[in-house]
C-alpha cells in the first residue's frame, strides 16, 4: 500500500502561529507513517496561493487536507472540488464559511479568545473601565475574519457595543481611541501605538491582535515612560507572549493550542485513509474546539485563568 | 562654382551598386538571425528547457495533461494582467495599480448584482468602465501632469484598494449564490476538455489577449507609437506621435484588461473576493520582465512575457510537486528567477 | 510679395541662459533662406519654435499670414511643415521604415486595413528604400535594421529623407549634411533645390558656407539670440558672411548690432 | 589655400567677448535659480507646506516636539533603507532586496548574539558583512553577468526572505532578553531628549547618513561617476569610468547600509523579529520619488529623498490625528502621495 | 619608421551586417592621418575598434610595437589613446567640468582631498573654461551648465577640447568638426596642428575634404569595411580621392578593388 500522503495550507509561514502548527503536523504525520507536504501564502490574504495549492495536492493525490484558510467564503469552491476528488478537507484555526464546507474544523474560538481578554480588561480597570481610554491595534485594512472576530469579542467582552459585528471600526464609544494596523508584527504595534499616542497620550489600555504586535505597543509605551500605567492585553499564548506576560509586558493574553490542532488534523487523515472515517465535532459545538485559556498572572473575579507557570507548560513556541 | 565641388566632381561615375558581402549561411547563423528576430524565442527556450528538467523529475505526474493545463490555469490571471503590465512597460512606465483594479472590479461586478440587484451583464459593464476609468486616470496624470507612473498607480494602489475594502466591508460574495443567482459571473470558469486537457474559457480569453496585442504591437499604427513612446518619448513627439494620447489609451487599456482578470478572477475562485489579487502587480511585472521585455521601454515583446509567465508557472507547480516546502519554494524560485534570466543573457551572447 | 512663413519678436530663455532674444524671422515664398551663425546663437531654438518644438516666452509667428500657436511638432506638421531637428528626433530600437512613417503610417487596403487596420508593411518598406536610395545611402544593408545600428551618417539621410518626403509648405533642415559624406552630401543639396523647384521653400541652418552660398536665395544671420542682418549671397562673399556673424565686421542695416 | 580658408578670411578681426545678456536680477528670478540649483528644494517646500498645513488643523497636537520627532523617529529605518534605494536608482537600477537585506541582518545580529553566543559586537559585525555580502553578489550580477537590476533583487529578496524565515525559525528574541543580555544590539534605540524634543541614535544615524552620503556625491569622484552610470552607461564607460566596479560598489554599501538598518531595526522595536521590514522596498522607493530622484537614474538627490520620508511621515501622522480611520488613512494617503509629487511638478514648471 | 599603431585583419560584423572586412590600418608617429569614407563605410567601427570601445571579431592591433586588446575605453586611455566619439560620449545631465574630467577628477589638495576625497571643483572649471576659450566656445554662458543643455556644436566643442587637454600618445577624432561653426571648425583646425607639433599623432575622421587636404600627411581611404588605398594629399586632388572613396575611379595600388 502506498504511503497515505497529506497537505498542510497555511495562510502564511512566517507567523510562528503557522510555524509551530507545521511543525506539529510534521512530528504527528512522521509518527504515524504519513507524507506530509505543506503549503503557504506569501502574505495573510493571499487567496489564490491556497486555490493553486489545493490544487497541486489533487494532482499530487494527497488523501486529504489540512487549511487556515485565508478567505473563508471564496475557498468553498476549491473546497468543494478536493472533497469531489475524494480528499477530506479539514478547517484549521479558521472555520470557513459555512463551517460545513469542510468535513471537520478544529479550531480556537476566535471571539471568545477575544471575549475573555475583553472581560478581564474590563476587570483589572474595574469602576475606571467606565473612563478607560482604550487603543485597538488591529491586523490590516482587508480585516480578515480572525482581525474581526478577535476585536469585537474584547469590545463585547469589555462591554462595549460593537455596532456591526461583521467589521471593527464602526463603534461610537468614546472609550475608544481609535483603531491602527499592525500587519500582526513588532514593527507595526510600535507605529500604530505611537500613532494613537499622539492621538491621545493618556490611553490607558490597549487591545492587540497578537503577541508581537503587543511587543511593539510597548516599545512605543516605554519609550515615553507610560508602560507602567498601561494594561496590553493579547491573543495567542506563544512561549515568547506568555513570557512578556510574565514580565509584566502584557497583562493577559488569550492561549490556543496550533499543534493540537494540527496533531489531531493529521490522525484524522490517516484514519480517513485507513477506513473512511470522519472526525465528529465538540459536543454542542459545529466544530472541534481545541479550546482556549486565559494567561494572566493578575486574576480577576469571574474570569478563568491560569497562571504563566502552566501557561508556560502549554505554550507553543 | 564654389571649391566644394572640386571635391564633388570625384563623385562623376561612382558606383551605384548596393554594399554587399559574402554571407555564410550556416545553421548556426541561422539560428543566430532567428534569435535576433524574434526577442521571445529566448524566454520560450528557457520554458521548455525547464519543461523539461521537472518532467524528468517527476514523471508522469508533471507530464500528465492534467498538471501541463492546470499551469495554463494557474498563470492565467497573472497573465492577463501581466498584458496589461506589458502594454505600459513598453511605455517606460510602470502600473502597481493592477492588482487593485483587478480587484475592486470584480467586487465591483459582484456588488452591483447582489447589493445593487443589477443584471449580471449590467454590473459587469460596470465593472469593466471603473477599471477603464481608473485606468484613463493613472494616464491622464501621467500624460498630463507629467507625474511619474510609479508614483501615480502607487497612490492609486493604495486608493483602489482602500475604496475596495470600505465598499465591499470586507465580505465576500460566496461561489454558491454566484452560481445560483448570477452564473455569467463565472463564465470564465466554465472550462472543456480536449483529450484530458482542461481549458478553462480564463485561459482562452489569456491566449486569445495575448495573440490579440501581440497583433496590434506589431500590425498597426497605435502599436508602432506605443513602442515609439517608450523609446524615445521626445523624439515620438518631435517626429508625430501623439505621446499624449498613446499614453492614455495605454492605461485606460491596461485598466479595461485588469477589469477583464477581475472577471476572470471570479470565474477561476468561484466567489467575490476583496482581499485577492495582492501581489498581482508584482507577479505581473515579475513575467513581463523574465519575458525579456526592458523596464526602461520600447524593447520586447508580449509573446515574450506570455512565456515568461508559464515559466514563473511552472517552476512553481513543478517545485511544490517535488515537495519543497514553502519557504524553500520561495528560495528556489529566487534563484530560478535570476537563472532563467542570466540563461537568457547568455543565448543572447552567444547568439550576438 | 508676403511671406509664407515669418516670426516676430521671439523670446526664449532656458534659466539664465537666453536662446532668443527678440528674435525675428521671415521665409518667402519658394526660396531656400539659409540661417547662418555661431554655435550656440539660438538657430536650433528659432527652427524649434517656427515647428512647435518648444514654446517661445513671447512673440508671434505667422503662416500664409495666419497667426498660429502651434503646442506640438504634430499640429506643425498637419499644417504642412516638416522638419529635421538637429538631434534627428528618430526611435533608436524600431526599424528604418518604421521610423520613416512614424505618425503617418499607411494601412493595408480592404478589410485588413480598414477594419482590422494592419499597416501594408511590404509598402512602407519599398518606399523607404526608394527614398533613401535617391539620396544614395545605398551602404544600408537591411531596411529593417534599427536605427540605433546606423551610422552616423546614415541615421542623418533616413531623418532627411522622411522630411523630404512628407513636406507641403516648408521644409525646415537643421543641419542636414553635418554627418553626411562628400557623396550623400551632394544628393541632399540636389534634393534640397529640387523640392524648392516644386515651389515649397525650405530653411537650411548649415554651418557648412559653400554648401550654404550653393544654394541659398537669402542667407539670414543670427547671433546671440537674434537675427542680425539678412543677405543676399550674390552680394557678399563668404568671407563677408562669416565677418558678419562673428562680430568681425558690423553688419549692413542691422539695427542694433550685438557687442 | 582651399576654398574653405575663403569663409575663414571672414574670422580675421572677430570679437572676442564672451556672449551677455542683461538678467533681470528679481526676487522672481532669484527663487526660481534656487529651486533650479537644487532639487532638493522643491520637496522641501512640499515638506513644509504640509507641516503647515497640519498644523493649522490640528494645532498644539501636531506642532508639540513629540509629535514633530515621532515623525522623525517612525520615518527613520525608511529613511535609512531609502539613502541606500538612492544610491542604487541614481544609477538607474532598483533594489528591491532592501527590506530582506534588513532583517536577515538583524537576525543574523540577534541569532549570532543568543544561539551561537558571540559577543554582540562580533555578531553585529556579521550582520553589517552578511548584508554587505548580499550587496555585493547583487552588483556582481548586475554589473558582471549584466542582469536586470529588477530581476536580480526580486530574487535576491526572496532568496533572503527565505533565508531570514528558515534560519531563524520565525523565532522573536524577545526586547527584554536582549535588554539584559545584549544591550549593544538596542543601542539605536536610546535617546536623549533636547527641550522636550526626543532624538533617538537611530534618529542620528539616519541625519549623519543622509548629510555624509549627500557629501560623497556632491564632492568626490565616485558620487559623480555614481550619476554618470545612471545618467547614460554608455557615455559614462566611453569617458572613462569603471562603470563595472561602481555598481557593485553602489549595491555593496547598499547591503551595507541595510544592514545597519537592520541594527538600528532592533533598537526601534526592540526585539528581533523575522517578520519586520517587509514592506521596505516599496516605502523606500515612494520616499526616493517623492524626493525627485527619477527612477532613469542620473538625476536628483539624497537630500531630496530625506524630505520624501518626511513628507510620508507626516501625512501618516497628520491623518491618524485628524481621526481619519485606518481604511481612510491608507485611501488618503495615496492621493496625498500624489499630490505631493503634482506639487512637486507644478513647483517645477512655474519655476521653469 | 614603425607605425606607432597599426592593426591588421580587423573583422567585426554586427549580425548580417559587416561593419569591419579585414580591415588593415598603420599611423605613423607624428602624423595627422584622415580616415574618409561613405557614410556606413565602417570608419567608426574602426576606431571603436582601435580605442577599446568595441571589441573586434578577429585580427590584430598594435600599440608601439606590442600587440594590445583593450577591453574598454579606460585600458585606451590609460595607454594614451584618447578618443572623441561620433557620439560625444558625455553624461546629459552632469556639467562641462564635470564631464570634462570624467574619471580624472582633480581633488583638493591637503586633507580635505587626501583624506575626504574633497574634488577641487574651482580648479576643474578653471581648467574647463580655459580649454573651451581656446576652442573659441565663448557662447557657453555658464560652466556648471548641465551638458544636456548646450547646442550641439557646443557639445562637440566641449569633447573635443577634453581629448586635446588629455591625450598623449595618440588623438582620435571622429568627425571633430560635423557641428561646429566656422569659427569653431578653424579653432579645431589649429588645435589639431597645435598637437601634432607637440609630436602627438592624430587620426581624423572628416568627411570635410577642405580640411582632410589641409591638414593631413596622409589620407586613408575606407570602402565597404576595408582600407582601399593610402594616398598623400599632395600627390592626388580631393576629386580623386573622393573618386577613390565612391569606386568611381580605381585606386592606387588597390589590392582588391570591392564593386
Ligand atoms: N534645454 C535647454 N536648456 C538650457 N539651455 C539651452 C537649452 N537648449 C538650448 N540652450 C542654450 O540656448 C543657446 C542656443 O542654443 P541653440 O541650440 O539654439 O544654438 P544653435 O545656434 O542651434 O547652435 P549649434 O550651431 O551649435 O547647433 C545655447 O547657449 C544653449 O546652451
Ligand atoms: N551596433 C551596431 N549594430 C548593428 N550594425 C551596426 C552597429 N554599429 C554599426 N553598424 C553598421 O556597421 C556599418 C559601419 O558603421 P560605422 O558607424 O562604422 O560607419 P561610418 O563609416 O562611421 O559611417 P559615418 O560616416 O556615417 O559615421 C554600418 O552599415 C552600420 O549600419
Ligand atoms: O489564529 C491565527 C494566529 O493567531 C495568528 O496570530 C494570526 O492569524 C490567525 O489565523
Ligand atoms: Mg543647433
Ligand atoms: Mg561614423
Amino acid at each position: 500500500q502506498d504511503a497515505v500522503s497529506a497537505c498542510l495550507i497555511t495562510k502564511t509561514d512566517t507567523n510562528p502561529f503557522f510555524v509551530k502548527m507545521k511543525e506539529g503536523a510534521e512530528a504527528k504525520a512522521a509518527e504515524l507513517g504519513v507524507t506530509l507536504k505543506s503549503f503557504a501564502g506569501k502574505i495573510d490574504g493571499d487567496h489564490e496561493t491556497q486555490v493553486a495549492a489545493i490544487e497541486t495536492c489533487i494532482a499530487d493525490g494527497a488523501k486529504g487536507i489540512l487549511i487556515a484558510a485565508s478567505d473563508t467564503s471564496a475557498i468553498v469552491q476549491s473546497v468543494q472540488k478536493a472533497r469531489d476528488a475524494g480528499l477530506l478537507v479539514i478547517a484549521l484555526d479558521t472555520p470557513l464559511n459555512p463551517i460545513d464546507a469542510a468535513d471537520a474544523t478544529f479550531a480556537t474560538d476566535n471571539f471568545l479568545a477575544g471575549e475573555l481578554i475583553g472581560k478581564w480588561a474590563a476587570g483589572k480597570l474595574g469602576a475606571e473601565a467606565a473612563n478607560a481610554k482604550i487603543a485597538m491595534l488591529d491586523l490590516a485594512v482587508s480585516q480578515p475574519s480572525v482581525d474581526v472576530l478577535r476585536d469585537q469579542g474584547f469590545l463585547t467582552g469589555f462591554g462595549i457595543d460593537v455596532g456591526d459585528a461583521n467589521k471593527w471600526g464602526d463603534e461610537s464609544d468614546p472609550r475608544i481611541v481609535g483603531h491602527d494596523v499592525t500587519a500582526g508584527n513588532e514593527e507595526g504595534g510600535r507605529k500604530a501605538m505611537e500613532n494613537l499616542l499622539a492621538k491621545d497620550p493618556m490611553i490607558n489600555m490597549v487591545y492587540t491582535i497578537n503577541e508581537p504586535s503587543a511587543a511593539g505597543a510597548y516599545e512605543a509605551l516605554k519609550s515615553i515612560g507610560r508602560e507602567n500605567d498601561v494594561t496590553i492585553v493579547s491573543v495567542d499564548g506563544g512561549c515568547p507572549g506568555v513570557a512578556n506576560v510574565k514580565d509584566g509586558v502584557i497583562g493577559a493574553t488569550s492561549q490556543q493550542y496550533p499543534l493540537q490542532m494540527a496533531a489531531l488534523g493529521v490522525e484524522a487523515i490517516k484514519a480517513w485513509a485507513d477506513n473512511g472515517a470522519k472526525p465528529a465535532p465538540t459536543e454542542g459545538k459545529d466544530f472541534f474546539d481545541t479550546g482556549v485559556k486565559l494567561v494572566t498572572d493578575q486574576p480577576v473575579e469571574g474570569v478563568d485563568s491560569i497562571d504563566t507557570a502552566e501557561g508556560e507548560s502549554l505554550c507553543w513556541g | 562654382m564654389t571649391n566644394q565641388t572640386e571635391a564633388d566632381r570625384g563623385l562623376l561615375g561612382q558606383s551605384e551598386a548596393v554594399a554587399s558581402f559574402e554571407h555564410e549561411n550556416t545553421l548556426l547563423s541561422r539560428v543566430q538571425h532567428a534569435l535576433h528576430s524574434n526577442p521571445a524565442l529566448v524566454p520560450l527556450i528557457v520554458l521548455v528547457a525547464s519543461v523539461l528538467v521537472f518532467g524528468v523529475l517527476l514523471g508522469g505526474k508533471f507530464f500528465s495533461s492534467f498538471a501541463l493545463t492546470l499551469i495554463l490555469q494557474q498563470v492565467a490571471i497573472v497573465g492577463i494582467v501581466g498584458t496589461a503590465q506589458s502594454l505600459v512597460i513598453l511605455t517606460a512606465g510602470i502600473d502597481l495599480s493592477v492588482g487593485a483594479i483587478m480587484v475592486l472590479s470584480s467586487v465591483i461586478m459582484g456588488q452591483f448584482t447582489f447589493k445593487l440587484g443589477l443584471p449580471p451583464a449590467v454590473a459587469i459593464a460596470c465593472g469593466l468602465v471603473v477599471g477603464t476609468f481608473i485606468g484613463f486616470i493613472n494616464g491622464w496624470l501621467i500624460a498630463r501632469i507629467k507625474l511619474p507612473p510609479f508614483i501615480v498607480t502607487l497612490g492609486m494602489w493604495q486608493i483602489a484598494l482602500a475604496t475596495n475594502f470600505l465598499y465591499s466591508g470586507n465580505e465576500t460574495i460566496r461561489a454558491q449564490e454566484i452560481e445560483v443567482n448570477a452564473p455569467l459571473l463565472q463564465f470564465f470558469g466554465q472550462s472543456f476538455s480536449v483529450g484530458g486537457a482542461v481549458f478553462t474559457y480564463g485561459v482562452i480569453f489569456f491566449i486569445g489577449i495575448v495573440l490579440i496585442l501581440a497583433y496590434v504591437l506589431r500590425h498597426t499604427a497605435w502599436g508602432r507609437h506605443v513602442y515609439a513612446v517608450g523609446d524615445d518619448p521626445d523624439a515620438a513627439a518631435l517626429s508625430g506621435v501623439n505621446t499624449k494620447r498613446i499614453l492614455i489609451s495605454v492605461y485606460a487599456l491596461s485598466g479595461l484588461i485588469c477589469a477583464f482578470a477581475g472577471w476572470v478572477l471570479i470565474g477561476r475562485i468561484g466567489s467575490v473576493s476583496p482581499t485577492s489579487g495582492q501581489s498581482a502587480n508584482i507577479e505581473s511585472i515579475t513575467a513581463v520582465v523574465i519575458g525579456g521585455i526592458s523596464l526602461f521601454g520600447g524593447r520586447g515583446s508580449i509573446l515574450g512575457m506570455f512565456f515568461g509567465a508559464l515559466i514563473v508557472g511552472v517552476f512553481s507547480l513543478g517545485l511544490r510537486l517535488l515537495g519543497a516546502d514553502a519557504q524553500w519554494t520561495y528560495l528556489l524560485i529566487g534563484a530560478l528567477i535570476i537563472a532563467a534570466v542570466a540563461v537568457d543573457q547568455w543565448i543572447r551572447k552567444v547568439s550576438a | 510679395m508676403e511671406p509664407i512663413l515669418y516670426a516676430r519678436n521671439l523670446n526664449k530663455r532656458y534659466g539664465r541662459v537666453t536662446a532668443l532674444d527678440n528674435c525675428d524671422f521671415d521665409l518667402m515664398p519658394g526660396e531656400i533662406l539659409a540661417v547662418i551663425g555661431d554655435n550656440g546663437a539660438g538657430k536650433s531654438s528659432l527652427i524649434k519654435a517656427l515647428s512647435g518644438a518648444i514654446r517661445p516666452d513671447s512673440g508671434d509667428i505667422f503662416l500664409e499670414g495666419q497667426r498660429v500657436a502651434f503646442s506640438s511638432p504634430i499640429d506643425a506638421r498637419l499644417a504642412g511643415v516638416e522638419t529635421v531637428y538637429q538631434t534627428l528626433a528618430m526611435s533608436p530600437a524600431l526599424s528604418i521604415a518604421d521610423n520613416m512613417f512614424m505618425g503617418r503610417e499607411l494601412r493595408k487596403p480592404g478589410f485588413m486595413g480598414k477594419v482590422l487596420r494592419q499597416l501594408d508593411r511590404p509598402a512602407m518598406e519599398r518606399i523607404a528604400r526608394k527614398k533613401l536610395s535617391e539620396l544614395g545611402l545605398m551602404t544600408i544593408q537591411n531596411i529593417n535594421q534599427a536605427v540605433e545600428t546606423l551610422s552616423g551618417g546614415q541615421r542623418q539621410g533616413v531623418a532627411v529623407a522622411r522630411a523630404a518626403a512628407f513636406g507641403s509648405k516648408v521644409i525646415i533642415l537643421d543641419e542636414p549634411t553635418a554627418a553626411l559624406g562628400v557623396k550623400e552630401s551632394r544628393k541632399v543639396l540636389d534634393l534640397i533645390q529640387d523640392v524648392r523647384s516644386r515651389g515649397i521653400p525650405i530653411i537650411l541652418i548649415s554651418h557648412n558656407m559653400p554648401h550654404v552660398f550653393e544654394v541659398a536665395n537669402r542667407i539670414h544671420v543670427h547671433r546671440l539670440g537674434r537675427r542680425l542682418c539678412v543677405i543676399d549671397p550674390k552680394d557678399y562673399t563668404m568671407s563677408d558672411a562669416v565677418a558678419f556673424m562673428t562680430g568681425a565686421k558690423a553688419a549692413p542695416g542691422a539695427t542694433s548690432a550685438a557687442a
